[in-house]
């Protein structure tokens, strides 16, 4: 290596090569605290979108009132626009006529964003798996992170698949 | 899906052997009580599939009924006549006058549901109001059910073939949007509603109208 | 004038709520205790025994591979299916048991009172939540486990207002 | 003092000048904001996934739909007239402080005209607010 | 050169000065329906509903199982107020295969329908409150709607979609010392709503904005066949409990609530006026239960209805719910048509809302008390 | 000729650049320091206050404080520690930080849950600081059809001038940034952009929530400055001076709102109908129009209008105090109807008691 630096041909080459492990090495010092700083932001402020698909929205609210009260993992329903959201939680069932919109609200969305299938329908369609106009279940239409089981699901089960996304974001790079 | 339908036969055929086994070991001569006692020594079900004891018919009902059949005559068909509930059947091309008989006279005074039924044996599509009172405090408990048939076309066209009714929304203000998803639902088209769109199914629903008999869903 | 005394009194009634007691139960620290032990059904009177309705136990040696569970969620989610499985028991002579997929399951309890041999019964586990759709499937094994059960919260009411503890 | 009285000069550099000493931090203080959070939105933009392929995010936000129409428009607002209002008595009530601020020193004769000025101010306000009263015209 | 368009198309025409705005599906203001409304400044032009978001064809699945699968389908529309939507089915069932119901099961159903109720009534206070603008409204509710889920779950096991009602009576008995445990949370419950009154119903505030916006007649109440709390409201004395008692009502002390002035605030003051009724209803019934007895019915494995049919309603927190169910000699129903009282409210929104002010969009809205997804079944 | 311009661009230019600048400085604190000090040790310094500063004395200085003390002293005295610390903009901004957080607890204590307690182990202190990581880590959407310019320019004007609005208040006797004799004149001048600042964003957006929104900021601001100048006028007659720090000094004894509780009660709810607090939350009335003029702000530019939003209310809440009408009585008012009404995230009308901004 020292050998080519000082090599009037190769030392052009080299210098590249050297600094560009370098900042390799840089980045990687610096990144990953970094990460760590950004994805623990992250982990404590989800936003969901108020976007109330069928009716585990009961559920989800139930969730926010004060008996289980999600604010105290720092989500809060922010009850606004969709570009100050990052958590997309899907309450159930999917219609044809839905998932379009489903599809439009997540992509104005803005970048990082997550998904939770709420409940059976949301999931795999659940008690509307023959129905002619629910979709079986929307992994067609959003790339899922944590699946939340239940017909509604309760309030536990849904902070519990909170706590799972969180794990998923801390081990997620921050871009 | 398809181990599922197979197991379903199974075990209708199962329930069908226990049913006519059961059957087979009762005797032909047994009169009512003996018959009880038998199905309660067996631990089996008492409820008859079928409720079998005639009920009379009441006399308020009644009159309510004699009073449509009077006026129209043949033109309409009382199905029955029992506690609380009329059902009277009209031919479309009568039926806003019948309704408006029913409005001015009976007293009843808005829809609570407008559904279709379909019978695809003998191609019709009945359209039924059911009909409430809130004004007249006699017949809080009534619900008189108005119904119509109309053709049923094999290959549905909703909205230009022959399945369509006069609409009652000038009748009863209230049909407005049952009729809309009646429209879309079975592809009964009314004639003078003002807003015939669809209201439920998606803008790109390009099937029959799904509550058809034909309309199969998922493997079913 | 009204209008000043109605919002001194709107006031007045928020204010006194910062004496009542907090209603929120910490979930991951406390978890709600509920009636029984889970969802049960007695198939000779013909009436359940009430319980929480969470996910399901079967018990091994009372299955029979009858199906009925399977039948009974047939029309309304088809979340249990029949798998073979290896053991054979002295009941099950057809070999096979139910599999449970919850991402289907609608916690009706139809099926446990579809069960005429308690093999069926809803126990008081609802953490179910998962990163994949597979790990939702339940198969047999997996639902003869026992959960590990920690409830122990109950509401109190008093004159504080009603709280968790 | 006197001497820059007398010459009009400089008595536009006393008040520049005085008005450049107390009126600039605030104006210091203006950019400073500016220049404190101006490089979060560039940090942001840096440390930020940014994903463009997508048209479709960048449509204006409707509720999930496509959108019908412009997002700039002529638009009715009813309230208009509490802009044509505010353009003429703000500045008249402004005014209001200059005789406010030395009523003490002034002769009693100069409150009369302020009450007259007054009076048309309260009896424009008590039009506009029954005005106000009366929903159906808004 | 107009060429005719197949009925449920047409083309939007786009006016310079009226501004259409979606609100819905995903709008803070909407639930899962969207309006599409019209707006000249900040006036509503003209009103236009769009269900069907959550259209998942109940009523023809209903066809293709039989009368107890039913049951779990049957109340997903509102989950929150599961028994009541439960109860008419019920109620149509028992009719068709002529079944006998003991007296306790009657008791216990009228309970839970009443739990029930007033767990739907505090979910809606709730949205309400939050639409409003009112956060603190919206937490009051829906914690203290947490004691009767806690009396439902502990009768019927699941938080809010019980299946309890069943044809023949209710699934399970009521567990040991559920009596004193639900006199003792119903009446801290009086308690609590009475909380509600200062800081939110009479407050100034909300009363400006509720009071004389939406205002629905007498006479338009009855020719748009409206029900539920916006007839109630409207100063018509309809109310199934009382004009065709079912089960054990007739035997039950309450009255109905009915306020003549027709407006939002009337509208969102009946259902919590009704609440302290379901609370007397519940203490009437606890007293009047018979202490033991059979709670259930049993029926055939698949029972089969007669060629046959059947219109049963109920009172529901959002009005009367009306099932009609056509049996045909088969296991499985031949049609089911459930009528709402969302949907038949449905017609009042482009109604009412037309020529009022944008801002008065949510009072009206959800003074309707209107849940989507039981409108769009 | 034509290969190089089309690769060019500005954008990529100047980012480059600020990458550039960011890791120089990176770089620079990380090895460059360290060689500082330690040639510092072998160079030879000049003589201060008569003694000779040694490296040593240098590296004392900073932990020893008494030698710490004379320098700072002279340094707060400067322009530039009042603008960017005390009564100016660092000061505000944690002001606000607090204010949210406060306000977020005792609400959620007024409707009887628990409010943010995870994050920072301890009740959720660290609350403030994940939202304002994540904010900053989230994409800026720019609508396709925006007006670029203005939509970026927008929430740093209005953080600029919630900053020019800080300027204005003096925090303690002689802890002012700025002190022009016509400071209450200022304020109102000041108070007049934000209006024209959300019209300008609103419209900038191109969506028909924002527009409207906009307009309806435009016309409440509007429509309520009249009454809040009129209701300041008493006191500019009893104290007879416009400078904020004139006015607090001429209350030692009493407080003006003795004399003037209609004009109290006037000036109360006026502050509420300019901050767009509820009641008089119409512009971003959420059940009607999603978020009014925020509705398109993403990240971290939503992240600043809410520090924007959040320091005019502490700087109010301080205006309520310069002018001591009510003091505690009214922020005890404030903290009641917190928890009473409440919009948005966590946008409730004023905030709880800190009564040590009102002890002077």
């Amino acid at each position: 290596m020292l050998k080519e630096l000082v090599n009037q041909e190769t030392a052009p080459h080299a210098t590249n090569v050297l600094v560009g492990k370098l900042g390799d090495i840089l980045v990687k010092a610096v990144g990953k605290p970094f990460d760590m700083a950004i994805n623990w932001g992250r982990i404590y402020s989800l936003w969901p979108v108020h976007l109330e698909t069928a009716c585990c929205s009961v559920e989800f609210g139930a969730a926010s009132s004060p008996r289980y009260d999600v604010e105290r993992f720092g989500i809060i329903e922010a009850f606004g626009s969709l570009r100050q959201c990052d958590l997309i939680v899907v309450m159930g069932t999917i219609t044809r006529k839905m998932a379009p919109r489903l599809r439009m609200v997540y992509d104005q969305m803005p970048d990082p964003k997550y998904v939770i299938a709420m409940g059976a329908c949301a999931i795999t369609g659940g008690l509307y798996f023959d129905s002619y106009n629910v979709l079986p279940g929307i992994d067609g239409v959003l790339p899922v992170d944590v699946y939340v089981p239940g017909c509604p699901p309760r309030p536990e089960t849904l902070i519990q698949g909170c706590m799972l996304l969180q794990e998923k974001i801390k081990r997620t790079k921050a871009k | 899906m398809s181990s599922g339908t197979d197991k379903d036969v199974e075990v209708k055929d199962t329930a069908e052997e226990h049913s006519t086994s059961s059957e087979n070991t009762k005797p032909d001569s047994m009169s009512k009580d003996e018959a009880k006692k038998f199905y309660e020594e067996k631990g089996l079900d008492l409820s008859p599939d079928v409720p079998v004891k005639p009920k009379p018919i009441p006399a308020f009902e009644k009159s309510l009924a004699d009073k449509v059949s009077s006026k129209f005559g043949d033109k309409i068909t009382v199905d029955y006549v029992r506690a609380d509930r009329i059902r009277v059947t009209a031919k479309r091309e009568n039926i806003v006058d019948v309704a408006k008989f029913i409005r001015d006279e009976l007293k009843y005074d808005h829809a609570e549901s407008v559904s279709g039924v379909d019978y695809p044996d003998s191609s019709e599509i009945e359209v039924i109001y059911h009909l409430g009172s809130y004004t007249d405090e006699k017949l809080g408990r009534q619900i008189f059910a108005l119904a119509t048939r109309v053709p049923r076309e094999d290959v549905p066209n909703p909205g230009s073939d022959s399945t369509r009714t006069p609409s009652l929304r000038d009748v009863f203000y209230s049909v407005e949007f049952h009729e809309r998803e009646c429209f879309e639902m079975f592809g009964v088209y009314f004639e003078g509603h003002p807003d015939m769109r669809r209201l439920l199914l998606p803008e790109d629903w390009a099937d029959i109208p799904p509550f058809r008999k034909d309309f199969k869903i998922k493997g079913r | 004038m009204s209008n000043v005394i109605g919002i001194i009194r709107a006031l007045n009634s928020g204010v006194k709520h910062l004496a009542v007691k907090r209603f929120t139960l910490r979930y991951p620290e406390q978890k709600l205790k509920f009636v029984g032990d889970g969802f049960q059904f007695n198939p000779e009177t013909g009436v359940g025994i009430a319980g929480l309705r969470g996910r399901h136990i079967l018990f091994h040696e009372h299955c029979t591979g009858c199906q009925l569970c399977s039948v009974a969620c047939e029309g309304i989610a088809e979340a249990i299916s029949m798998v073979k499985v290896h053991e054979t028991w002295k009941h099950n002579k057809k070999a096979i048991m139910p599999q449970i997929d919850y991402g289907k399951c609608v916690f009706c309890g139809l099926c446990v009172d579809a069960c005429p041999f308690y093999a069926l019964y809803m126990t008081n586990d609802y953490e179910l939540s998962s990163f994949t759709k597979s790990a939702l499937i339940y198969t047999p094994a997996q639902l003869a486990i026992q959960p590990k059960i920690s409830q122990d919260v109950e509401i109190k009411i008093d004159d504080r207002g009603a709280s968790h503890g | 003092m006197h001497r820059f009285l007398y010459s009009p000069t400089g008595l536009l550099a006393t008040l520049v000048g005085e008005a450049a000493s107390s009126f600039s931090p605030i104006l210091l203080l203006f950019t400073f904001a500016i220049v404190a959070t101006g490089p979060t939105l560039i940090l942001s933009r840096m440390i930020a996934p940014r994903r463009t392929s997508n048209p479709v995010k960048f449509l204006p936000m409707e509720s999930g739909q496509v959108p019908q129409g412009e997002g700039r428009t002529h638009f009715m607002m009813q309230y208009y007239s509490f802009v044509l209002m505010f353009v003429v008595f703000d500045v008249a009530s402004i005014f209001l402080y200059a005789w406010g601020s030395s009523i003490l020193d002034l002769p009693k004769s100069a409150t009369l005209p302020i009450i007259g000025f007054l009076a048309i101010i309260f009896a424009a306000f008590a039009f506009a607010l029954y005005q106000a009263g009366r929903k159906n015209i808004w | 050169m107009t060429t005719q368009l197949p009925p449920g198309m047409h083309i939007e025409t786009v006016d310079e000065k009226i501004m259409t705005l979606n609100v819905g599906p995903q709008h803070p203001g909407s639930g899962h329906m969207r309006l599409i409304i019209k707006v000249d400044g900040d006036y509503i032009v003209s009103c236009d509903p769009d269900p069907g978001y959550v259209h998942r064809g109940e009523e023809k699945m209903a066809e293709y199982r039989n009368y107890i699968q039913n049951i779990p389908h049957l109340e997903r529309p509102v989950i929150h107020d599961s028994s009541n939507i439960l109860y008419p089915y019920c109620l149509g069932v028992e009719e068709l295969l002529g079944i006998e119901v003991p007296e306790r099961a009657k008791y216990i159903r009228v309970i839970a329908a009443e739990l029930n109720r007033c767990i739907y009534i505090l979910y809606w206070l709730a949205i309400y409150g939050i639409f409003l603008g009112h956060s603190t409204m919206f937490m009051w509710p829906a914690g203290d709607r947490e004691l009767f889920i806690d009396l439902l779950e502990a009768m019927s096991g699941a938080r809010v979609t019980h299946a309890y009602l069943v044809p023949g009576g209710v699934r399970n008995d009521l567990p040991s010392n559920f009596e004193e445990r639900c006199l003792r949370q119903v009446e801290y419950f009086e308690k609590r709503l009475r909380e509600y009154e200062a800081i939110f119903y009479q407050n100034p505030i909300l009363k400006a904005r509720t009071e004389g916006s939406g205002i629905l007649s007498r006479t338009d109440a009855i020719r748009l066949g409206t029900t539920g709390s916006v007839l109630r409201a409207s100063g018509v004395d309809f109310d199934v409990r009382k004009k065709e008692p079912y089960d054990v009502y007739e035997n039950l002390d309450f009255q109905t609530i009915v306020m003549k002035e027709g407006d939002s605030y009337a509208r969102s003051r009946i259902p919590y006026l009704e609440m302290f009724e379901s609370c007397r209803i519940i203490k009437d019934a606890l007293k009047k239960m018979p202490k033991s007895g059979s709670v259930r019915t049993k029926l055939k494995p698949n029972p089969k209805g007669g060629n046959d049919e059947v219109y049963r309603r109920i009172e529901s927190g959002r009005g009367a719910i009306g099932y009609y169910i056509v049996s045909n000699n088969r296991p499985e129903p031949y049609r089911v048509k459930i009528s709402v009282g969302s949907f038949r409210n449905l017609i009042c929104m482009p109604y009412l809302l037309k020529g009022e002010k944008l801002g008065n969009m949510p009072a009206v809205y959800w003074g309707l008390n209107y849940w989507p997804v039981e409108a769009d079944r | 000729m034509s290969t190089i311009a089309p690769q060019f661009r500005l954008s990529r230019f100047i980012g480059s650049l600020f990458d550039l600048i960011f890791w120089v400085i990176l770089i620079f604190s990380l090895v460059g320091l360290p060689i500082v000090f330690i040639v510092l040790f072998y160079i030879k310094l000049p003589v201060i206050n008569g003694q000779l500063m040694t490296p040593y004395l240098a590296m004392t200085w900073m932990a020893d404080p008494s030698r710490t003390l004379p320098i700072v002293k002279s340094f707060m005295h400067t322009t530039i520690f009042r603008v960017m610390a005390f009564p100016g903009f660092g000061f505000a901004a944690l002001l606000a930080a607090a204010t949210i957080f406060v306000e977020r607890k005792f609400l959620a204590k007024m409707q009887l849950r628990v409010g943010p307690l995870y994050c920072g182990k301890i009740e959720g202190i660290l609350q403030l600081m994940g939202d304002g990581f994540k904010l900053m880590s989230k994409e800026i959407i720019i609508p396709a059809k925006a007006d670029k310019p203005i939509f970026w320019l927008g929430p740093l004007l209005f953080v600029g001038t919630a900053g020019a609005f800080v300027a204005l208040i003096p925090v303690a006797p002689g802890w002012v940034v700025a002190n022009p004799s016509v400071g209450l004149l200022a304020v109102f001048a000041v108070i007049g952009f934000f209006p024209i600042i959300a019209v300008l964003t609103a419209w900038a957006a191109n969506s028909k929530w924002t527009f409207i929104g906009g307009l309806r900021a435009l016309h409440q601001m509007v429509a309520f400055e009249i009454p809040l100048i009129l209701s300041l006028l008493g006191v500019v007659i009893l104290s007879g001076s416009l400078n904020l720090s004139q006015i607090v000094q001429s209350q030692e004894h009493f407080w003006w709102i003795a004399f003037l509780p209609i004009g109290a009660i006037v000036f109360f709810i006026t502050i509420l109908a300019e901050l767009e607090r509820i009641p008089f939350d119409l512009p971003e009335a959420e059940s009607e129009i999603v978020a009014g003029w925020l509705t398109e702000f993403s990240g971290m530019m939503y992240g600043l209008i809410q520090l924007g939003t959040y320091k005019i209310i502490c700087i109010c809440r301080i205006i309520r105090g310069s002018i001591p009408w009510w003091l505690e009585w009214s922020n005890g008012l404030a903290s009641v109807s917190a928890g009473y009404y409440h919009s948005r995230n966590y946008n409730w009308s004023c905030n709880c008691t800190l009564p040590w901004i009102a002890t002077f």
